[in-house]
């Protein structure tokens, strides 16, 4: 498990830095809207879990894969979700239950989704994505068998596609620290091991589980040592250093795209805001998350490496505002879209013994 | 209910009513324990609130996120001789732990023959409650009672939650302990020393025109339906189940024979219900004496879905229950 | 079942009948796999024997001892494109993967706003077997049909589990394909060109004394139970649901309202199981029509015994509702 | 990890040896008997999985043990529950479904029980037993802080008894190979880390998960290694050394009473039956069970060393013969023993809506 080691600033990619913290500044300004619309406007009525603090994981991650790659995200998805490609419009309206909501208004936030970009969904149940990650790249596997079968033989597939490795899709599993002491996680990981599937899991410890401190209910050195011990290629990274992240997750997503074997991220974060958007977070130690706001913001902290490289204040700020900009827009726009269909609640249940056809 | 000569009452939530249960029981039983995430903090609803600075960490144990380690270590605890007190934070995460409730827990007892107990309270929040969706919202009450081996019970009222907690307790066998999410606040007097019994349904509102039979919170709306249909001189007699294993038959039968109607209502899909099982009963033992067919009325078989306009086609209201009451007795 | 002009048909068993359903689609369908533990070995009952011969470990694919994974990962592989055969070994065993199934599952397509689907055929060899006592031998059929999402079928018949396997690969919901575990030497005629649709039930015996409902391998037993009675001269109508969900309300109202007697009849315990929906729908839709009370015949509430005379106090028999149908009769 | 080092004859407790060998005779003939009910008699009618070949673990571990301890087993649980002191005539009784059984002929072979040796039950679901011995090593340690809340502060307890540490009850949970992939492995342990809890978990690896290999299953380097990632202080040992079980067993049942905390031992076997007494085993390559037979069958190899510490062939067939007899007694007695009576079906299920008093 090595950990992330110190990158020399006068090679540094200003360019991919810059792109890192548009798409960190989005995933903050989304969520801060988010957050206004459930307290301030009391519009957003279920629970939502804000990932502030932790942006640097979903755009360090994310920005190395492509749409047709496979996310599952959990409770705490915005960021995954937006880093994946979806709108703002249509997560906003999701969130507040609207019509052009992603699933329609009919899944929240919890379960926020969009297929049209890769994201296989949100869950709220801990750790059940997991199993449902291997899954996907299970299915991935196999439909490239059964292509390759119609199209030929094996070694068509290396003569055929020259960017053979960027083809290779790959699903990404996002989870919590907590999650690490659910079965799903290790008969999910133990199952991408066997089978030899494309998929990286990246867990995000941010320290907590709800309100407990995860330390204190896991035995042992904790996911990364279990992730090992069940022999998939693990590392360690500080999450709240983007450009560590970035460089990590590029190294075991083309590990992953050409091995097509799965992987482990293990990524230290911290939660700035409460558990859900109503959570006080008052079991913190005092000035725990102060300290880690005025000290580890991973937007403070790109911002920091950018100017240390030469980029201008006002470039980075206007990153800022442009987001804001766009998630205010997000945030009115879903305020002024209807209310899903009633009849919707009858539709999608299944084909065959629908409610539509039969309420009861 | 048996009613107690010297009632001291007091006002307290649903919430506070089980949370004083389990504390008083805890005080005077020292095999007594609370396990489950975040119990610490006061759970998830605040319905342990304060018990840990009483009890300590150990009688009130937080646990890992692991539903199935939970439920089947309490289970082991039982067997050595506890009496653990599971907290599942949400119904719909019970099913992470169905193996270990059902093909252990339930079956224990029976397959060693005899040999062993598993006194134990498994608490699970249900219904819907701020528009928590799909994974959150769910009422599967009926599945336990189509299981051997369990308790099931549904309290409606804080009196309910404070008295079934502590039979709950008391009880030698697994109880699978349904509380309602969307009344943790509600107020209501609290007689500390009326006694449940499992088993027994409370009649709470008297009427000769229609039965209605619910539990859970539905029963609640019931008895604000029998209001209304009074206002209508439709008399409604509410029965409230309260325990669904094992269920008050003679109570509703008897009911039934009086009124020669019934309705039931619950919160749950209507396909598969207990309501199912209800109106089967009645069916079988009380035909000749029924003026109209029997209704149900519980959710369409559809998924609970975020959007309040779209819960809202999924709930049962007070309204519907008095509407198809009423037409019910035209 | 759709007859058609020009069949041909074979014997076979009610394994071999399945395991040729599945073989035919895998051939014109080069996503549909299945997987399971020991498959590779043909399955505990054999019911893929020579199938990894013929497709491979891949799309015969062995698994590790994880339901809950085996669940999760087959309905990921489904919404990425493939159609899973999930084989979990036990009807029992599947509790292991009630949050896969139903949490995830059964609501996927209707959470996410109908963005996926989960094509998927689960199958949960259900029922008594062999001694198997109180953890491989249960039938909780009911709890299925209660979860908006899914599609439930429980053939009993060769002929049946030939159509409905292909009906179910076919179907694009996740479908909770219960074969009984006690049948599957039982030798049929099948004719690969009838076609099964959900929801419609089959008239197995036709008589006009009494409607005798079943599924399952308990439908056989109703149809064994007709023929004594018919030398009673009780004529017992017996209608097979096939599917209970969808169920075909019609034929089953239909046939009351000719017959006026009604007596369901499964394996299950009766408290809770699907019997008492169909009760509940009769006494609902077809009161008037009745000439007696409706009655259930299902296993007590009690568990599974291993001791061969304790079962049999749980069985539901040929004699049984032979027995029951006269009496209603009288 | 450290494994099991051989052991210098001049030394060897030839009382243990003699006392570990009668223990395997016995369960070896038990499941002979107990075979012969099944395929000669067809007087079992349920399932029976042998544990012929894996004796040795059995033995070894609960020499160990007292009946205050607990145990739990897997649905291979004849030599744990003899091992542990259950009486041969309730257990066959218990394999035919008579009268006398240990749980009145309800179980049977997988939920074969006996409480009061401490035998808290086999189980038909293969994993289901890890959490609940957990929790059982928890019911332990919660009465024992109830007994020292009544009986005075927790110094008292080293004070007042002289052997504290044998009074100190423990729990051992058996389980394969194949158990180790399923969700409550990774959950019980887990549980038993962070609790402190007082439970040895043995993994008996008979390198077959039914008629899978396991190890084409299983990620990684298996069930120890996963273990160690969560904290437990294991050991692996050569399952078909008795004397190496024994010793090893000791030592880490001893570490459990002393420190309340969990341990893991890692047994490698093999069964030389098939899984179920009616399974061929016809997916084994030809000759390995023959060969292990031939070469690794513990009690052949016990009987080794203690012919070579100098006992007498004669005094050890003695045992064998002992074995025997006492087993076709008990097969006798079960098979004369009446059924249970009818009615117990409607009994024990539940005090409160029981079928005793409505059957439905
Ligand atoms: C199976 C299950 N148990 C409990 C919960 C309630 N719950 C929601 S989030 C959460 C904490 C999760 O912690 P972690 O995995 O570290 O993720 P984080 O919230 O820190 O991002 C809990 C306990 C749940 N959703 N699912
Ligand atoms: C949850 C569950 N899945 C599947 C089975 C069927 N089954 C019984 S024993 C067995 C193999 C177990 O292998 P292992 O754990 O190595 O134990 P062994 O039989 O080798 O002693 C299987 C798959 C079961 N009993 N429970
Ligand atoms: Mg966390
Ligand atoms: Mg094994």
């Amino acid at each position: 498990m090595p950990t992330y080691e110190e990158r020399p600033i006068s090679n540094y990619d200003i360019a991919r830095g810059l792109s890192l913290l548009a798409m960190m500044e989005r995933i903050r300004a989304f969520e801060q809207q988010a957050k206004l619309a459930a307290v301030r406007d009391n519009l957003v009525l279920g629970a939502i879990h804000l990932s502030i603090g932790q942006e640097a994981i979903a755009a360090g991650v994310m920005m190395h894969l492509n749409t047709k790659d496979y996310m599952l995200s959990t409770h705490r998805g915005h960021g995954h979700t937006l880093a994946k490609g979806a709108t703002p419009d249509s997560m906003m309206q999701e969130l507040l239950g609207r019509r052009g909501g992603s699933c329609g208004g009919k899944g929240g936030s919890m379960h926020i989704a969009d297929f049209s970009v890769g994201m296989l969904g949100a869950n709220g149940v801990v750790g059940a994505n997991i199993t449902i990650a291997a899954g996907a790249a299970h299915g991935i596997k196999l439909l490239r068998t059964a292509r390759e079968s119609i199209n030929g033989t094996d070694s068509s597939k290396n003569i055929g596609s020259k960017n053979k490795s960027e083809d290779n899709q790959i699903v990404v599993c996002f989870f919590g620290d907590g999650a690490a002491n659910r079965g799903p996680f290790l008969e999910g990981l133990n199952w991408a091991g066997v089978f030899d599937l494309p998929i990286l899991f990246v867990c995000e410890d941010n320290r907590y589980s709800a309100s407990t401190l995860t330390s204190t209910m896991t035995a042992g050195p904790g996911p990364a040592a279990r992730a090992e011990s069940i022999g998939l290629s693990t590392e360690v990274v500080d999450g709240n250093d983007a450009d560590a992240v970035a460089d990590t997750a590029a190294r075991l997503v083309a590990q992953v795209r050409d091995t097509g074997k799965p992987a482990f991220l293990h990524a230290n974060t911290y939660r700035l805001d409460g558990h859900t958007y109503f959570d006080p977070a008052s079991y913190r130690p005092d000035g725990e998350a102060d300290h880690a706001a005025a000290t580890n913001d991973p937007i403070t902290r790109l911002r920091e490496t950018l100017i240390e490289a030469g980029q201008a204040t006002t470039q980075l700020d206007q990153l800022a505002t442009d987001a804001e900009v766009e998630m205010t827009g997000a945030l009115a726009t879903a305020t002024a879209s209807a209310w899903p269909e009633d009849s919707s609640v009858f539709a999608d249940v299944q084909d065959i013994g629908s409610p539509q056809q039969e309420a009861y | 209910m048996t009613p107690s000569s010297m009632s001291v009452t007091t006002t307290m939530t649903y919430a506070e009513a089980a949370k004083n249960a389990v504390a008083e029981v805890m005080r005077s039983d020292s095999t007594v324990w609370c396990v489950g995430e975040d119990l610490g903090r006061g759970g998830v609803f605040q319905q342990y609130k304060g018990l840990v600075e009483e009890f300590g960490p150990q009688r009130i144990s937080d646990a890992p996120i692991s539903e199935a380690a939970i439920m089947s270590a309490a289970f082991g605890a039982a067997m050595a001789g506890t009496r653990p007190i599971v907290e599942m934070r949400f119904a719909d995460f019970a099913l992470c732990a169905t193996d270990e409730l059902v093909n252990q827990i339930a079956k224990a007892r029976f397959m060693f023959g005899g040999q062993s107990r598993a006194p134990m309270v498994i608490r699970k929040p249900m219904g819907m409650w701020r528009s928590s969706a799909a994974q959150h919202s769910q009422s599967l009450e009926s599945w336990y009672t189509h299981i051997p081996g369990l308790v099931v019970v549904c309290p409606a009222t804080p009196q309910d939650n404070y008295s079934m907690m502590k039979a709950a307790i008391r009880c030698d066998d697994p109880v699978v302990y349904l509380e309602h999410k969307d009344i943790w606040a509600h107020e209501g007097e609290v007689d500390p020393q009326l006694e449940y019994e499992f088993g027994r349904a409370q009649r709470r509102c008297n009427g000769d025109d229609i039965t209605i039979v619910s539990w859970s919170h539905t029963a609640n709306l019931a008895v604000e339906a029998a209001t209304r249909l009074a206002s209508n001189n439709v008399s409604a007699e509410v029965i409230d189940l309260c325990s669904l294993w094992p269920w008050d038959k003679k109570t509703v039968i008897d009911s039934v024979r009086k009124t020669g109607r019934l309705l039931v209502a619950h919160e749950s899909v209507q396909v598969g219900g207990f309501g199912a099982e209800i109106a089967a009963t009645v069916a079988e033992h009380a035909l000749q004496e029924l003026k109209a067919p029997i209704k149900r009325l519980g959710a369409p078989r559809s998924l609970i879905a975020y959007a309040p306009n779209l819960e809202n086609q999924l709930r049962v209201t007070t309204e519907m229950i008095a509407d198809k009451a009423m037409k019910l007795c035209q």
